[in-house]
């Protein structure tokens, strides 16, 4: 039941180009920052990348476009990423916008079996163009499909050998329901300890839903707007 | 005199009742916490994943792994609990929220509204908005009465791709308060020096104005 | 934001004959024995009560039973309460089985504002029938409908005044998605302290889906099956 | 000679693979997990609610609010996790459990399976037992090959509501091992001293015999 890899290069030595990766993070906290360091390292290329932003111009998912490895990004916000408009504006990539809660909901529902379900949200935009619409009890509704994802990169606080993982504050957000729809969930932690040493009651993400952890080292964790008190 | 953010921020602030769970967008709608009266206890939902948000962080306690919608550093409150976006996104979806408030580019007066892509202009993305629109009880949209070249932003319908539909249910700007009523915009507070025939004039759908309009108590 | 009620009798003052209540517990472990021996004091009748199980014979929802107050039960499994199987053979109530996983996502969705979504569990089975099914990529489902409920009530092992919970072990099971569904979800507690005193990374159940809670005393908690090693 | 129930539950611990996460039914499934051998590290999931089950707990440190399926008290291992319904159905329904092993009354050779309802007799309810074999990966039957009538419990069609369709891999009786293909069940082993001919008489459905078949290594 041992899931520790030696190092992230060892996770991601077989991913093929076009492979579809789930990539955890809001913005740039909570971020797999070894995972993407080590994708851009490995070239693969023509990725079809499901996250919640685009990261900003120089970190997170924006790397990875940077370096022309993203066929097609889907995601709920590019703002923070001027880089990430031009390349669009450019035709570098295809972006599809789908609203934050429905990709969240759709990752949890890859990863819990469930093909379908309905959602008020984008229902009568342009967000819902081609999607199928109900009515249930007088209200319109949009049919939205489970994600399917060959891999799925998660950042945890802590972890241990068995896969089990806890997120610090605000940093779980997508990193727990991508976690249970990837194929093969490579999770990487600040602190990995053998497992038996957390608390079966505080684990957020059950370790059967990650098939490879490491311990990271130096993560840069990078604020996107530093606010503080009276300053 | 029409408002400053400031003023706007204030006016929302009364729509806060005890005991409500509350959403706020970035910008005017956050600033409306500040004004909070102090027998008013509420708790500030943030979608990344935070019930119970506090304000901006000291030089010596700030963390990067806690932060907003807006991605910038916060704190947490007695009382807080953290979790992920896909309950995050359960409790705005299922209503829990009692009460939302965001910035709009154009809001109808059926109640759509359209606030997140200017085509032709920028792409940012939807983030979280079709979501809080599309579910929450309460909808109140904090904007300008008119946009930069003077045009109205209350419209009968939006020239701009749409956030949501019949879902805004007051509009508070720097000129007014407006209500979204099964009968269209009812005019029901002014700014203070502000007159009726102003808001008239600067309001692309039909107004309902109902006996006496009372000004703003900010 | 106190949530706090002094007693169990005020938080179900209000419930109605006829309406829809959650009963968290899988069996009896979890169970809200303070919400169910009020609901028993206060004859409420012609209930309609969404439960995983009937309990038994002479505990947990069977109490409700025996008492003549249920008019329908959704329920996964009865097999434990032979009173329960008696009474549904004398035409007492009206029971309805549904998978026991269908049960927590159905709690689930309708806490999460979702009307529908579908299943593989029970197709082609006496359990779809009269449902809508439907293909997704070359594999057959069940659409189901989100439960919706006027009152859930909840047993958790600590929780504070703004109705964040935490759940022991295996005793959360149904609690959480059923306070997630509930209009007043109602959370029994073995322990109650002041927001601020539990960790926010530790809470199960956010307190945004808890309407009112209280301390109880002098649990039962019968165990059902006790099975020890080497006896 | 027919195994007892420890033979089945031994022949079933064969099946268990290192890193398995495996779900077993009440009886003799349970039972097969006190013969898994040592170098073989599996992970029980119990559908209510817990990862990394570990066997009955002492005297001194039983918990009423820690039990298994079968609503007995249980202990928890090192590494184990707790979580509610829903995420436990999650991981059910997702295809994450390698194994899943249950009993049956009847198993057709298209893999149908009757498990949970003989009306007019109990009415008990399907549990989770629906959800397991619409999503398991591989489902294995423990039972006897016949009932206590003596009449065969694999056949060609269900005369008993169905628990689920087209979804039992394998079934292991106390007469053999037999497989579910796609042209119809397949015999693979035999128990010990029982014949291929007993066998083929005690199965009410077509049975594929594929050369010499071998006796269980148990």
């Amino acid at each position: 039941m041992n899931k520790v890899v030696n190092s992230i290069e060892e996770a991601i030595k077989d991913i093929k180009d076009g492979a579809t990766i789930m990539i955890g993070a809001f913005g740039l906290c909570g971020l797999p920052e070894k995972g993407i360091a080590a994708l851009l390292k490995s070239g693969v290329k023509d990725l079809t990348v499901i996250s919640c932003t685009a990261g900003v111009d120089d970190f997170g998912v924006g790397l990875l476009l940077q370096n022309h490895q993203i066929k097609k990004l889907i995601a709920s916000y590019i703002g923070e990423n001027d880089d990430a408009e031009k390349r669009l504006f450019a035709g570098e990539y295809e972006l599809e916008l789908v609203p934050q809660g429905t990709i969240a909901e759709r990752a949890r529902a890859g990863g819990a079996g469930i093909p379908a379900f309905y959602v008020p949200a984008s229902y009568g935009t342009e967000a819902a163009e081609g999607k199928e619409v109900r009515e249930f009890d007088g209200k319109m509704y949009v049919m939205e499909r489970a994600f399917k994802a060959d891999y799925a990169f998660v950042k945890a606080w802590k972890g241990d050998s068995y896969g089990n993982l806890i997120y610090k504050a605000t940093a779980n957000n997508l990193n727990n329901p991508m976690a249970m729809c990837g194929k093969i969930t490579i999770a990487e932690v600040e602190e990995l300890v053998p497992a038996g040493e957390l608390d079966p009651h505080h684990i957020h993400t059950p370790g059967i839903f990650v098939q490879q952890i490491f311990q990271g080292t130096d993560y840069e964790k990078r604020i996107e707007f530093l606010r503080l008190q009276n300053e | 005199m029409a408002l400053d953010k400031t003023g706007i921020a204030k006016r929302i602030a009364q729509e806060m009742k005890d005991g409500y769970y509350i959403n706020l967008g970035i910008g005017v709608p956050t600033m409306a916490s500040n004004f909070i009266p102090e027998d008013v206890n509420v708790v500030i939902h943030t979608e990344n994943g935070l019930l119970g948000m506090g304000g901006y962080p000291s030089r010596d306690n700030y963390d990067a792994d806690l932060v907003n919608a807006g991605k910038q550093t916060v704190t947490a409150l007695p009382g807080a609990s953290f979790f992920d976006s896909a309950t995050s996104f359960a409790m705005i979806r299922g209503g829990h929220i009692d009460l939302t408030v965001l910035g709009a580019f154009e809001v109808t007066d059926k109640g759509d509204i359209a606030s997140w892509k200017i085509p032709g202009s920028r792409v940012k993305g939807m983030g979280g908005a079709m979501d809080l629109v599309a579910a929450a009880k309460n909808i109140i949209v904090a904007m300008t009465h008119t946009n930069r070249k003077g045009e109205a932003k209350l419209v009968k319908n939006c020239t701009l791709p749409l956030t949501g539909v019949q879902c805004v249910k007051m509009i508070v700007t720097d000129l007014a308060v407006v209500k979204v009523t099964e009968k269209g915009f009812q005019l029901i507070e002014r700014a203070p020096g502000v007159s009726v025939e102003e808001i008239i004039e600067k309001t692309a759908a039909p107004l309902i104005i109902d006996g006496e309009i009372p000004e703003m108590n900010i």
